[in-house]
């Protein structure tokens, strides 16, 4: 056993860093403080992530039969961290979810365009999945799709199709066969183009950021917008599932938020003129942290050493999901309250603490553990997958 | 020993509430959030015209003086409506400061207009960097019958709508306990935002005068005391408010929500972690209603207090989140109540000493009062 | 509200305290470390425990139509405490669960005698509920009693038959209609001698305590030994719970483990010179056990207040059973923390803390999580009966 | 890098693991118990026969060298098992600090008999009131070519079967390390009863005579440390095995026991709750290999031992807690393995440091490396 980089991991980070401190200009750094562009979507950021796509990045870690360069997920984690670290909102699931999935089923010009548009970071694509009624349960989504000719015909209603408003395409899941015996074998995948008429949007403000319910009313759509086999939508939904949601645990973020609120508390003097580091609260706090810190990040090191070899438990994943996000709050939490009062001051006013970041973070925490699987469905998961325990019921 | 609350506190409690469940909805909190309100004016107005900001204040200045443990079930129904209303600061802070401490003439001049609506007071409680309001660094100077203060003060509720802000500074006598204008031209105020909607601002007094020296010295200092152990604990019977409504709201939520074909309520890791919030406020509730008891009847509450507001952090944080994640998506939309109540969680979780300063100092008074055997 | 004791229930506390003083005796105190009365059980417990009855105390809580002193539930809880504080094994499921109910059904003088037993201290009556296939699901318990003439005859098996070797009855719930349909309906209370021909009981060590299956074979039983009315036991057995589980929970032990290990932690020098109590980690574990001590010292007073008045709720009687017991492990876990390797000595060692009294807690405090009542069964009765949940599957 | 162990490492783990299912049956556990066995003297053999003994050992003595990691491999076998055996008091502790420090003569006539299963070796780690093996209040003074030690010992395991004691005492010339007969007339031990079962000591030394100084000064230091180190993570390592065990114990004990008509398992707030302890035995095993690894590699493992041992701690409680819970009567039950694994649960908690007091090491640690920004 070996739990340290390889020479030419270190290298890539490294290389990983420095390109993406060039990347980040002060222009784009600005205008990620609109909240208007907290996720992204300005003019500098397609402008980045363009750049990102010119310089091979986004196809890092594609499949090589796919055009991409085949790096091994511990290299995508990698990039992935460092990407993470500097801040750059990188539409993941676009490039690393949608993107392949598309690529490999790609049978026809209009598809195929679209992939060279996501390696080329031309465009982002939202996911289309949950329902009003259909969140958890997502095979009994109820968007439907039913076939005219050539084309199809499109109604429905999503939420929470965040990106939604800069994106040019919703990879959207309809339902194409109404028999409610078949539940996951009658969903189908297609690309929606947000320009189809039909479409519309409006936001939903969160906590923290924005996100999006959208509308398709008689969306008209040829065939060659579809994706993979009719009613055969639901293994394209999970095929990319364990990538994305370590791509969601990554330990980049909180290890940079824990090592900048470790040293403000360094510099920083209590009322009785001691540093808060000083503290032995603010100590254990930190420790606390820290220990969580060390095991997200082998747990994500494993899983990507596990995907590299092809050898990853489907309860490991799960296990990450949970790890992760459990403790993303519970960090928040520990953090926040080394801050005092000053925790609660957003970016801007004065006497914010780290530009309000993890203010900003706590309000967008709240999404994770339910997000992307939610943890109860990934505890079915290891009880049964892990540890062969019956069912629950 | 009695834990139920006399008839006349029924009565102050369910007015309260009857009052919030009709002017609160969320529709209207809604509506207030659009147009960047800093407070329910109408409800405040209503809430005076009922009585209900005076109850603990005395019956020769407009209040029905039924004591500190009334007003905070007010508080706590006001947690339950998660209505912006300025009532922790003007009459837990300022108002019962000013009442226990003040001279006749200041009681006069303010306590019958807090009470009856027309009038904001508020209180400076923490600096940059200080949440101990009895050492600020802030200072005043004596000069002729006024005094000169210079100091910042930072995230002071309502401060740009309030008449006067009551705060602590350092003089050469001890520590003092001034009421200032905020729109004196030596006092310069910039908005603060937090979690919470909340106004809250810095203060910088660049020696603004004042002749409204509320105490000084060792009588400062109990001013300075009570008012934070009041606040803390008043912030406490808000929690209880808060968390017991998302409580209820998640139950409610998730037994109409059905995924799978079932009310998602039925599934145990949803029911029982209901229950576990259950359990969780059943124990702040008590903590809190001991500090409040021990505050009213004027015993020494402080470890009372530091138990309740520790709780409080760690229940807040728990309800919230439990209430989150079992809500899904629609916990965070903004059009749905809930984002409300989670964002006071953190805010008070924050405020008045988080749990793990708190159990610190909560130790550091059981190291000392534990002789060996 | 009003969260202190008047004059008078400070006066019965002390009269309690200073009572037990003088019934721990040198000799039970020494009798009592004897592993094989660490339950009770030997001659100078039954010495205590008449005198306990002749002194009236056994009756103190019990209903004045019954012969006892109506008492409230909190005067009843500051006894137990002070009773539990002094380190008596109080025979509580005899004197305060078996006895009242049995008092309220007796219907001859082999019962009427029974209580006045009980009264006076002279007998311990044994519950017999679980068995190796009914545990939570205490209805579907096997063993059973058949007609025989006058007479029954009972076959089967008990487990967890606690303090059943020194008992005189074991308080035995049967089956009494085969009938599957009529689990809670079929069930019937019998009082049956441990002198019995066909009665058997073997040991069982555990991690703390010892404790018994007892067996059952053709016990011929007079109808006269049978307690309330055939196929009516399941309320029988379910009457006194909330009283029952008050007294599981009464916050006077583990206060005073918190007291003891904190003066010694005051005492105590650490290596480097100061006492464990200068640490702030030992400084934070008291103080989190303190809070939570707190929590539950509140709990069970309104809980026996509540009682006293007749408004106790469901939920909040289940509420304090899983708080009470998971501080309890919590509690424990803290303390002997402070301890280091030192809380890992037993009672008789060289360097035993306490009288190795944390360290026997731990082994015991296993039980109390799924004893009288598992925490999950309660937690379902806090969703339905106090939030109007609907039932889980 | 690679989170996979090498073809020979994954034999000696099979080896152990066969071994021990095979000759550690409950049955087995309940007879050496019955009859007070110090440890199985004759699992002991056949785990010396196979090998197993001197994994960490250099071939010169009769061992395989295959390094500190391995020998955790075995020793999370034998947690798995919950087997009385020496391993980490004989191997771990002693033979490891002899092997890297003590002179040739000293190498040659005890490690040989230690890996053929001939010979016990113990290390005294802790003494009254102080777990810090570096700074002994045992003292030795220099008598011609012998040492004469004054101290107590505490909680020294296997002391009265142990040929010679590792120890440290503090001399003129700074911190030595020793090897001490307990059988010396002024070496006097008394039995201390534990969690576990396993048999240890106070051992009280009175002027006791050696001539065995193993190191001194600097060396002993650094002795001293890695011991107690390797000791902690090794513990660790067992930790994995225990609660791995105590997991599958409860997973399939509670897909087995029905009550209501199904199979436990089926209850989500018990699938759940296992599946929580899963999660956690996840992060223990991986913080574990960390630690192991980088003393493996002889990097500084400071850190990474403290992080390992405080989620030891934890997770030790939690998944001990659960299984006790899930199981229900027949886990406390001594017939029942499940017992065995919650005592050496507490057992390993509190030894070499508990969670909640290495949390405040590593918060120093933590704030010493933390410059301002």
């Amino acid at each position: 056993m070996h739990i340290q980089f390889t020479q030419e991991q270190l290298a890539l980070r490294k290389k990983v860093k420095s390109y993406m401190e060039q990347l980040m200009t002060p222009a784009l750094c600005e205008e990620s403080k609109d909240p208007e562009f907290f996720e992204g979507g300005g003019p500098e950021y397609f402008k980045a992530l363009r750049q990102l796509g010119k310089d091979g990045w986004i196809s890092l870690g594609w499949p090589k039969e796919l055009g991409g360069q085949g790096a091994t997920a511990l290299d995508q984690y990698i990039f992935v961290e460092e990407v993470m670290r500097a801040g750059f909102q990188y539409p993941f699931l676009t490039t690393d979810a949608v993107g392949p999935v598309l690529a490999s089923h790609a049978r026809n010009d209009i598809q195929r365009s679209l992939v060279q548009q996501i390696l080329q970071g031309e465009i982002v694509v939202a996911i289309g999945y949950s329902e009003p009624s259909a969140g958890t349960d997502l095979a009994s989504l109820k968007t439907k799709a039913v076939r005219d000719g050539d084309h199809w015909l499109i109604n429905g209603q999503k939420i929470w199709t965040s990106l939604g408003d800069f994106s040019e395409y919703i990879w959207l899941a309809v339902r194409t066969d109404p028999d409610p015996d078949k539940r996951h074998k009658g969903i189908t995948m297609f690309l929606v183009p947000t320009a189809s008429e039909g479409f519309s949007i409006t936001p939903i403000k969160t906590l923290g950021v924005r996100t999006n319910a959208t509308y398709y009313e008689n969306i008209r759509l040829s065939d060659e917008y579809r994706v993979g086999e009719v009613n055969q939508g639901w293994k394209l939904i999970t095929g990319q599932l364990n990538r994305e949601r370590l791509a969601l645990v990554n330990h980049g973020p909180i290890e940079l938020l824990y090592d900048d609120v470790r040293h403000w508390a360094a510099q920083t003097r209590h009322a009785n003129g001691k540093t808060l580091i000083d503290l032995p609260w603010v100590r254990s706090n930190l420790a606390k942290v820290k220990i969580g810190l060390e095991a997200l990040k082998l747990i994500c090191l494993r899983q990507a050493w596990a995907m590299s070899q092809d050898t990853l438990q489907m309860a490991d994943a799960s296990a990450a999901k949970v790890y992760g996000t459990e403790f993303f709050v519970e960090a928040y939490r520990l953090l926040m309250e080394i801050m005092g009062q000053a925790g609660t001051l957003q970016e801007g006013s004065p006497g914010a603490v780290l530009q309000g970041r993890l203010e900003h973070r706590y309000r967008c925490g709240s999404i994770l553990t339910f997000g992307g699987g939610t943890n109860e469905i990934q505890k079915e998961i290891i009880a049964g997958a892990g540890l062969w325990m019956p069912r629950s019921r | 020993m009695d834990f139920s609350y006399s008839e006349e506190q029924q009565d102050v409690q369910k007015l309260a509430q009857q009052i919030l469940t009709d002017k609160a909805s969320n529709e209207r909190l809604q509506q207030l959030e659009a147009q960047g309100a800093i407070y329910d004016i109408e409800l405040w107005q209503l809430l005076a015209e009922a009585g209900l900001l005076g109850v603990a204040i005395e019956e020769q200045y407009g209040g029905m003086d039924f004591g500190y443990e009334t007003l905070c079930l007010v508080v706590e129904e006001m947690g339950r409506s998660a209505a912006p209303l300025p009532l922790i600061p003007l009459m837990v802070s300022t108002a019962l400061s000013l009442q226990q401490f003040a001279d006749e003439d200041i009681k006069k001049e303010y306590l019958p207009k807090m009470v009856s609506g027309n009038c904001l007071l508020t209180t400076a409680m923490i600096e940059p960097g200080n949440e101990n309001m009895a050492k600020p660094q802030t200072s005043a100077e004596r000069q002729g019958d006024s005094w000169l203060i210079t100091g910042t003060k930072y995230c002071v509720p309502y401060a740009d709508n309030a008449e006067r802000i009551l705060l602590s500074a350092q003089t050469k006598e001890g520590l003092a306990i001034f009421l200032v204008n905020p729109q004196n031209p030596n006092v310069k105020m910039k908005r603060q935002y937090v979690t919470v909607t909340e106004a809250q601002y810095e203060v910088v007094l660049n020696g603004a005068e004042t002749e409204q020296l509320i105490v000084l010295g060792e009588k400062a200092i109990t001013l300075t005391s009570l008012c934070q152990q009041r606040v803390a604990a008043a912030y406490c019977a808000m929690a209880v408010g808060l968390c017991d409504k998302m409580m209820r709201l998640t139950a409610s939520y998730t037994s109409e929500r059905e995924q799978f074909g079932r009310a998602i309520a039925t599934f145990q890791a949803v029911g029982h972690r209901v229950a576990d919030c259950y359990i969780d406020i059943d124990c702040l509730r008590l903590v809190t209603q001991q500090a409040v008891s021990q505050l009213d009847s004027a015993s020494d509450a402080t470890e009372p207090v530091m138990t309740a507001k520790i709780w409080a952090g760690d229940v807040l944080h728990r309800v919230s989140q439990a209430s989150q994640h079992l809500h899904g998506g629609i916990g965070v939309d903004r059009d749905y109540p809930l984002f409300r109540y989670s964002l006071w969680a953190k805010q008070i979780e924050l405020s008045c000493g988080s749990s793990a300063e708190l159990l610190s100092e909560l130790g550091a008074r059981i190291a000392v009062h534990s002789e060996p055997m």
